[in-house]
């Protein structure tokens, strides 16, 4: 395997992994991890493209090759039937369903060629019609929608984008380590729920809160959910998420085994 | 048989072209000599006069174009006169959110924030009237500006565009501010 | 009489129109319910399988549209050019058939299918009207969900979405031990 290639050639990783299957003529099903992840490791060591968006796709698949080779390798433990499941499992489903759709697709290509014998026309309304425009009423369009539920969509809308955004980084153009807190936030959380018993997610989130905050927030909220402390409810679309604490107490991090 | 295939090539180049088709083009096209395409033509013609057929072959100085019957007139008015269902999805509606509040807006802006092309959502709104071109932005390639139409104002029951709250930025800004202390407060009155 | 004339009146409209006609909008504009102009109209197109006629009525999803049957292109392209249709990359139809089995589907659960990002397929299919967006995944982030068009049945000859070639896991194992004793055979050739 000594002939460079050219990465792009492949769609991605589970299309060249399909492309090193078809080559050895070897059954999906029985994949030889072994081999495949040496040749897969071959492929992307030669790899001319340095794109780091596309080479990081192939590496991220080379480490569960990996993984699965190194589990395959393990002795066998004595296990219950239930989980002596097949490590490459996951993986032989997903190049099938991948397998699958680029085999649907080739149907797809002979019906497009098919379709485009048909040919269509062009509207020739006569000119003296085509001059009629129809009325469009906005007011109709718009129905029951007010300037309050569109400001609510827009809210949402900027929300999403904040929360794209690390506010604490694009701030400052330089990255600095946060130390967020776990036993403080977790404690926080429950002293808010206490107080105020129903609120909103974004209540617990200062005006600036980093990604970090936010995510320590919405794990610990999880882990009370699931401690039965507390319930979340989402009504509809765009809505913030509204909690009911349950609890009276506050416990200890430790105690919650978080 | 053969006649029935060249009656079916001739209907089918009418009825692509649109436009009129000389005689010697359409009878190169069938492989039979001009004298016949026309016998074939003519013979169609006639097949047209049927009055369940809607269409009709008509002769324009040697040349052939397909076209609807004048008795088809009134109906042709009444379907392009029935209105299409309007209907403002929440592509639309995300959209327009974004134009009102943004406003000047250029469309890769709008795409920017919704993370998606939106030619089509753009293209709607401004057949609807929600939206128009408002002018150009001072950069290169001068990319279109959007913002909202008078339509847009009445329908909202604004009165006057000094009602719009993001024709000054500022005043956006303080309508927001505004607008999230109120929400804020409602949130923690409850 | 009235029948014929009905029939007369919609194919004047189909030609007329050029583009997919809904079924609502054609039963008013002749004046008849629905099922009466579902039932002319499929009348029609019984007629128009006739081998003297070089026209036909598709169906896409409910509506109509008048277009030549595919055996009358050779001769037309004799007569004139064809505007080339948007070549759909191997990417591209991988990407869109993920989109049509599986609609509505988010980016991220195509690219999950796919092992690769798909935002560069995924805007080219919405530009050539292949796909559109149909909405949000109540989901956090509320990520937006694709589905395919009215174009998309059109391009590929589909009258609904019902009739998209079905691929059951079994006709799966099917094409692989094909693919699979082909390839043997091709080995054994060389």
């Amino acid at each position: 395997m000594s002939i460079p290639v050219k990465l792009e050639a492949f769609e991605g990783p589970l299309d060249l992994l399909l492309h090193l299957i078809d080559k050895n003529k070897i059954n999906i099903y029985d994949i030889p991890i072994v081999e495949i992840t040496e040749q897969y490791l071959d492929y992307i060591s030669q790899m001319e493209n340095k794109n780091l968006e596309i080479m990081s796709e192939f590496l991220v698949m080379a480490a569960t090759l990996i993984n699965i080779k190194s589990r395959m390798l393990l002795p066998v433990q004595e296990k219950t039937e239930e989980e002596q499941t097949d490590p490459r499992q996951e993986l032989v489903e997903r190049l099938l369903e991948y397998k699958m759709f680029k085999y649907v697709s080739e149907i797809l290509k002979e019906k497009q060629e098919d379709a485009a014998r048909y040919l269509f026309k062009q509207p020739t309304i006569p000119k003296e019609i085509a001059n009629y425009k129809e009325e469009i009423d906005p007011s109709e369009i718009i129905g029951d929608i007010t300037l309050q539920k569109l400001h609510e969509i827009y809210r949402s809308i900027m929300k999403r984008q904040n929360d794209k955004i690390d506010p604490i980084r694009s701030k400052f153009g330089k990255i600095e380590r946060e130390d967020i807190n776990l036993t403080e936030v977790f404690a926080k959380i429950q002293e808010y729920g206490i107080k105020h018993k129903v609120f909103y997610f974004r209540n617990l989130l200062e005006n600036q809160s980093s990604k970090m905050e936010i995510i320590v927030t919405f794990l610990g909220i999880l882990e009370l959910i699931r401690l039965g402390r507390m319930k979340i409810e989402q009504e509809k679309m765009f809505d913030d998420i509204k909690i009911t604490y349950l609890a009276s107490d506050i416990i200890q991090i430790e105690e919650a085994g978080f | 048989m053969e006649l029935k295939q060249a009656e079916a090539q001739i209907e089918a180049i009418l009825f692509t072209m649109g436009e009129a088709v000389e005689l010697s083009r359409l009878a190169q096209a069938i492989d039979h000599d001009e004298e016949t395409t026309k016998k074939i033509i003519h013979n169609m013609m006639d097949k047209y006069a049927d009055e369940s057929r809607g269409i009709q072959i008509i002769e324009l100085d040697g040349a052939y174009q397909m076209c609807t019957k004048a008795s088809m007139y009134d109906t042709i008015i009444k379907i392009t006169r029935i209105p299409k269902k309007h209907v403002l999805t929440d592509v639309l509606l995300e959209t327009l959110s974004i134009i009102a509040y943004k406003q000047p807006i250029t469309k890769l802006q709008i795409e920017t924030i919704r993370g998606v092309k939106s030619d089509h959502a753009i293209n709607k709104l401004i057949e609807y009237n929600l939206i128009c071109e408002v002018g150009r932005l001072d950069a290169p390639g001068k990319p279109i500006l959007f913002g909202t139409t008078e339509e847009f104002l009445r329908t909202f029951g604004l009165n006057s565009l000094d009602n719009l709250p993001a024709v000054n930025p500022e005043k956006l800004e303080d309508f927001k501010l505004q607008a999230e202390e109120e929400a804020e407060q409602i949130t923690l009155d409850i």
